[in-house]
């Protein structure tokens, strides 16, 4: 394994039967991942995409010996979805589904971590490494295998700019969409680290947004334990300050959390930001053939 | 997200036995007469607008009256008023208390540290963001095993009570904990929580629901008092649409795209006025119904922003294509469109087909819509 | 604890939603005859006593009426009768349902795992001690998140239920679930719960509270049918006092040193009949109070088994010495003390100014007292 | 550090101010133990046996460096003042408080050991290392050092057998009193690693009651992994079977939890089990003799 995911990763879907969990499970699959389980309560002993349904994700786990799992289950159910993963012992779970109420997200984050399980999403595209392993979303069209590693919080302007990344010829190692809900399981400074130690990963780009400190918390891990080059890019420099959170939310973020404060710690702890998405696969060739020289 | 006008909050908060002073709520002038006439809301009152926005005493939006007639002038000067665009429709009368202290509690998310807070303050009854930071005292609570007996003690510290006041204050915070889990919310904040006797009332009452828990609270699918009737429209059709003040309207899928679109258009000067995010959508009726929306903000230009991933250029066209035809010729406006990945070629087929021109340059395609806008002005 | 009787655990269990019989309880046949007539209990009907004890089925404690008359008839010859010592004092009358399948279920405690656990089987309405262990499911419940919905899912398939029955077993055991936890049980079983059309419904109740937990239930603390009157003032003066069938009475300290005295007892010959822990105590009053608790359980000896390490050796002499001068002459009964540890020197002095022998030896005074009651038998 | 504390235990007294808490620090300092603070809430300021009085157990680790608890709060309140401990850092809480509900044992075990907490208790008399530090309110005057440990499910029972060991003038490494109450947050198996690991303990006494498991699963754990002689003994051989907890207590331990089940289990797993309490201090003694010739 380099980054979470690697040719020996072994996907259960949950919610395979639904519309998504059948697309996306033949995007993995034809991604050249390992989709070796589905489950759906009610649905044992039938088949979507040559794979074989379980009711239960343990069930799933003894037949199939999944380590990973890409959950699809509809938002009133993804609590429990992820709280059976986790109790059946996957240790990597893969959350698309969207509007999860953060209450239950932080069950679920808490219940996670305690028992040494990782949540990457939800409302995420997921991971995907080519030519290794993918479990999420992300379109299989925009990758080619190379050393470029991509963290971000967002969806189709991660699918723009990996497909950018590839434009210029270069490809990439591999890409986690962490996705933007309020609570995600992995931030930027949950992930880094991860490049970090990645042998296969020389340059990140980390693509933000507008609110919350993910990026600043980065940002100050960047500064003091990234050794290699990042671009960075923080969505929504222009938009409106828009409908917050209250009076509480501005005193969690003090002074954190605007397009300014993300730009400039990122800038401080030495990575490259790119004002505006197209510009990012330039930089990044640059700092390719600059690693090139030495 | 769901936010409850004070009244709305303070009638969930009784729920769950918070102390507060006796109110009722009026419509009228005449409704707010007669509820102090008959003793429904003891004299002298406090009379108040339910308006969202805040800043509201400053605003003239609140009055006091310590008689039947008093109430009526109060309530009807203050019905009619208009705060940031929100006009006033409801009064909330209350008891006017022998008040103490005033102080600051609010239950939150850390999203960083992914964990509710707790946030409390002596300063209350001011704007908790002019409060010196050494004042406040932030503290996590972890969802098991819950608010615990010393997090209450700590804030009744950092509240600087003691005695029967920190009993009531521990009464109110465990049933603001209880209520903040309960109904999803994303904010409960009392401000001011003021001392009254020995103990303490909720004077105020911000409550914000998470949308995204709509489906355990039927009961606050009616209140959409923060929408405007477009917004409104969309939210039904869960179409993710804003109104800003610009003139350019931005249709795009994902967050961060559409984000990053209205980065780009502002680079080259241009003032997007209404934003519109499709989504991972793969239903052309989807597109087709936005589009239509966005017809109706009136927008001078539209520039479309597609990255098919999940999402299929094709369909995207192809709901375009049918929603232009139903857009009645007074309404049109000039079209870019710049749609990338999953089934590009085709999709840019259809559009021209249809006599869009399609690139996928993002630089380019914004220079024109900046342009055309111009052009339309 | 506190067990339940089944009308009280069903009582329970309507608060929590739980589907149960239509039904009453009645104290006479002349009540069981106007519950039916009256139409609160619909005809036919089921007439159980309601004894903590098993087995009712086969002591002739369960009948059928379908009339009034019959009701009347059954609760006559079930009222009065005898369980295991157990008075019949009430009849719970419910309506005769026509059921389906048997299931079992219940929640308690896995103590070695010190996680709540599930139980459920697909073989109802027969002991689950007697069921095969393969057709047993248990499942953990961690109390953070509390009982999910694939662990209900699981018990489904575990009593090879789906559909309707499904669904309402999965509301059932969500009920019961919470119960478990809100209600501070030990033990909450249903046997059977039954199918009955397309649902499922509680026919008994077994219920058992955690005496610990007593401070958060006040509404339990009139149940006291499960203790001997005397075992009922030990409760309510807070000394651990169970009653056997023996003749020697033993007093210690601490259960492990209870237990340990009744061992050496038994190997020697006695025979323990009422046991009595100090627990950690240090008043002399506790100690007189136990000691005239044992008196009036009119013990042939009486074994004092102190080791002093919180407890003090003086402490428990002074109040036992208090004891015996109000013990009348003609309850007296030899004792037989042995105290060892804290102010060891100084109790062995109280007592034997007092007239009171007291060796150090466990073995010697084990072998002293049980002479003492065989030479007073 | 041996087993659990040592020279180096600081230790936070919860409910200082009570009677209990008053008398049982006064001994835990008379055993040489360094108790650096208390806690009771409103008393902040005052001093207890010489040792100072803090609000939060909070303020008395930021002020004193405590990293081991001692809880004699009351049974309704004790369930927070262990969170309170787990929250403030510490790593070891024995809580001597008893009829805490075990629901709420529940929550402050599982709490505990998700924050690698680990507690002895409740209703136990807590951890002695002669010559080292006690937490709890074992009596000094049972206790030389010396190299016999002890681990005992039982309170006065175990003052009882310490003080045997003491008399056939032996001493002990280490001594914990595990509490008997339905959940224990620590258990025989979970502390024989200790004793094992330990180089100051070369013969170990454990001490069980009839109910449960937990003397099955650790005599499993001696017959698999402990090295050094057992002397055992299982008290309420001769016990009624009580009042018992319903059925489906005895599908749980189905087959387990009898003295005889027990017994069994510790002798197949080779430790010598004594009848009657007053035969385990020669048995110790003649271990001893045993190894001294080896």
């Amino acid at each position: 394994m380099t980054v979470l995911v690697d040719a020996d990763t072994r996907v259960v879907v949950q919610g395979i039967t639904g519309h998504q969990g059948t697309v996306h499970t033949r995007q993995m699959k034809l991604f050249g991942t390992q989709v070796v389980a589905g489950v759906t309560p009610g649905k044992a002993g039938s088949e979507v995409e040559g794979v074989p349904v379980f009711d239960s994700v343990k069930d799933a786990v003894a037949a199939s010996r999944a380590n990973a799992a890409c959950i699809f289950v509809p938002a009133p159910y993804a609590r429990d979805a992820l709280l059976e993963t986790v109790d059946a012992g996957i240790r990597l779970a893969v959350i698309v589904t969207e509007h999860i109420p953060f209450h239950d997200m932080l069950v679920m984050y808490h219940y996670a971590r305690e028992k040494g399980a990782r949540i990457i999403g939800p409302n995420c595209p997921g991971i995907a490494a080519p030519g290794k392993a993918k479990v999420g979303i992300i379109p299989n069209v925009v990758f080619r295998p190379g050393r470029v590693g991509v963290i971000s919080r967002s969806g189709t302007l991660t699918y723009e700019i990996v497909n950018g990344i590839k434009e210029v010829g270069l490809g990439q190692s591999t890409c986690i969409g962490l996705g933007g809900d309020p609570v995600v399981g992995t931030s930027f400074v949950d992930a880094l680290p991860l490049f970090q130690a990645d042998p296969e990963t020389d340059v990140l780009v980390m693509v933000g947004e507008i609110g919350g400190t993910a990026e600043e918390d980065g940002a100050e891990f960047i500064g003091q334990h990234f050794t290699k080059p990042v671009v960075a890019y923080i969505a929504g420099r222009s938009a409106p300050p828009g409908k917050r959170m209250g009076h509480a939310g501005a005193i969690i973020s003090r002074g954190k959390g605007t397009a300014e404060t993300k730009v400039a710690a990122l800038e401080a702890a030495g990575a490259t930001v790119a004002r505006f998405p197209y510009e990012i696969p330039a930089l990044v060739a640059d700092l390719v053939k600059q690693q090139a020289r030495r | 997200m769901v936010k409850l006008a004070e009244w709305r909050g303070k009638e969930m908060f009784r729920k769950y036995g918070v102390p507060l002073p006796r109110g009722a709520v009026a419509r009228s002038p005449e409704e707010a007469e007669s509820l102090t006439a008959k003793g429904a809301v003891p004299l002298p009152c406090v009379v108040k607008a339910q308006v969202l926005a805040g800043g509201r005493g400053k605003g003239g939006a609140v009055k006091f009256a310590s008689s039947p007639a008093e109430a009526r002038a109060a309530a009807a000067s203050i019905l009619g008023l208009e705060f940031k665009g929100e006009v006033v429709r409801e009064v909330l009368l209350e008891e006017k208390l022998a008040i103490g202290h005033e102080f600051y509690v609010s239950f939150t998310l850390d999203r960083a540290a992914r964990i509710p807070i707790l946030i409390s303050s002596a300063k209350g009854g001011i704007e908790i963001e002019s409060v010196d930071d050494a004042a406040i005292d932030r503290q996590p609570v972890h969802p098991f095993p819950g608010l615990t007996s010393f997090e209450r003690r700590r804030a009744a510290r950092s509240l600087g009570v003691s005695g029967s006041v920190a009993k009531s204050l521990d009464r109110v915070l465990g049933a603001l904990w209880q209520a903040f889990q309960a109904e999803d919310a994303e904010l409960i904040e009392v401000n001011p929580l003021a001392q009254v006797g020995d103990g303490v009332v909720a004077l105020d009452a911000k409550v914000i629901i998470e949308d995204d828990a709509a489906f355990r609270h039927p009961e606050y699918a009616e209140i959409r008092d923060d929408r405007t009737p477009l917004e409104e429209i969309a939210r039904e059709k869960e179409i993710a649409f804003v109104q800003l003040d610009g003139n350019i309207g931005v249709i795009a899928n994902g967050a961060g795209l559409t984000m990053a679109t209205l980065d780009v258009l502002k680079e080259f000067g241009g003032d997007p006025g209404v934003f519109l995010d499709l989504g991972g959508t793969d239903d052309p009726n989807k597109v087709t119904e936005a589009f239509l929306l966005m017809a109706k903000a009136k927008p001078r230009a539209v520039f479309l922003n597609i990255f098919g991933g999940v999402t299929r250029c094709d369909t995207v066209a192809t709901g375009l294509v049918a929603a232009m035809k139903q857009v009645p010729a007074s309404d049109r406006f000039p079209l870019v469109a710049r749609i990338r990945g999953n089934n590009e070629k085709e999709g840019i087929a259809i559009l021209e087909a249809a006599g869009i021109t399609a690139t996928p340059g993002l630089k380019e395609s914004a220079q024109a819509v900046v342009a055309a806008a111009k052009g339309a002005a």
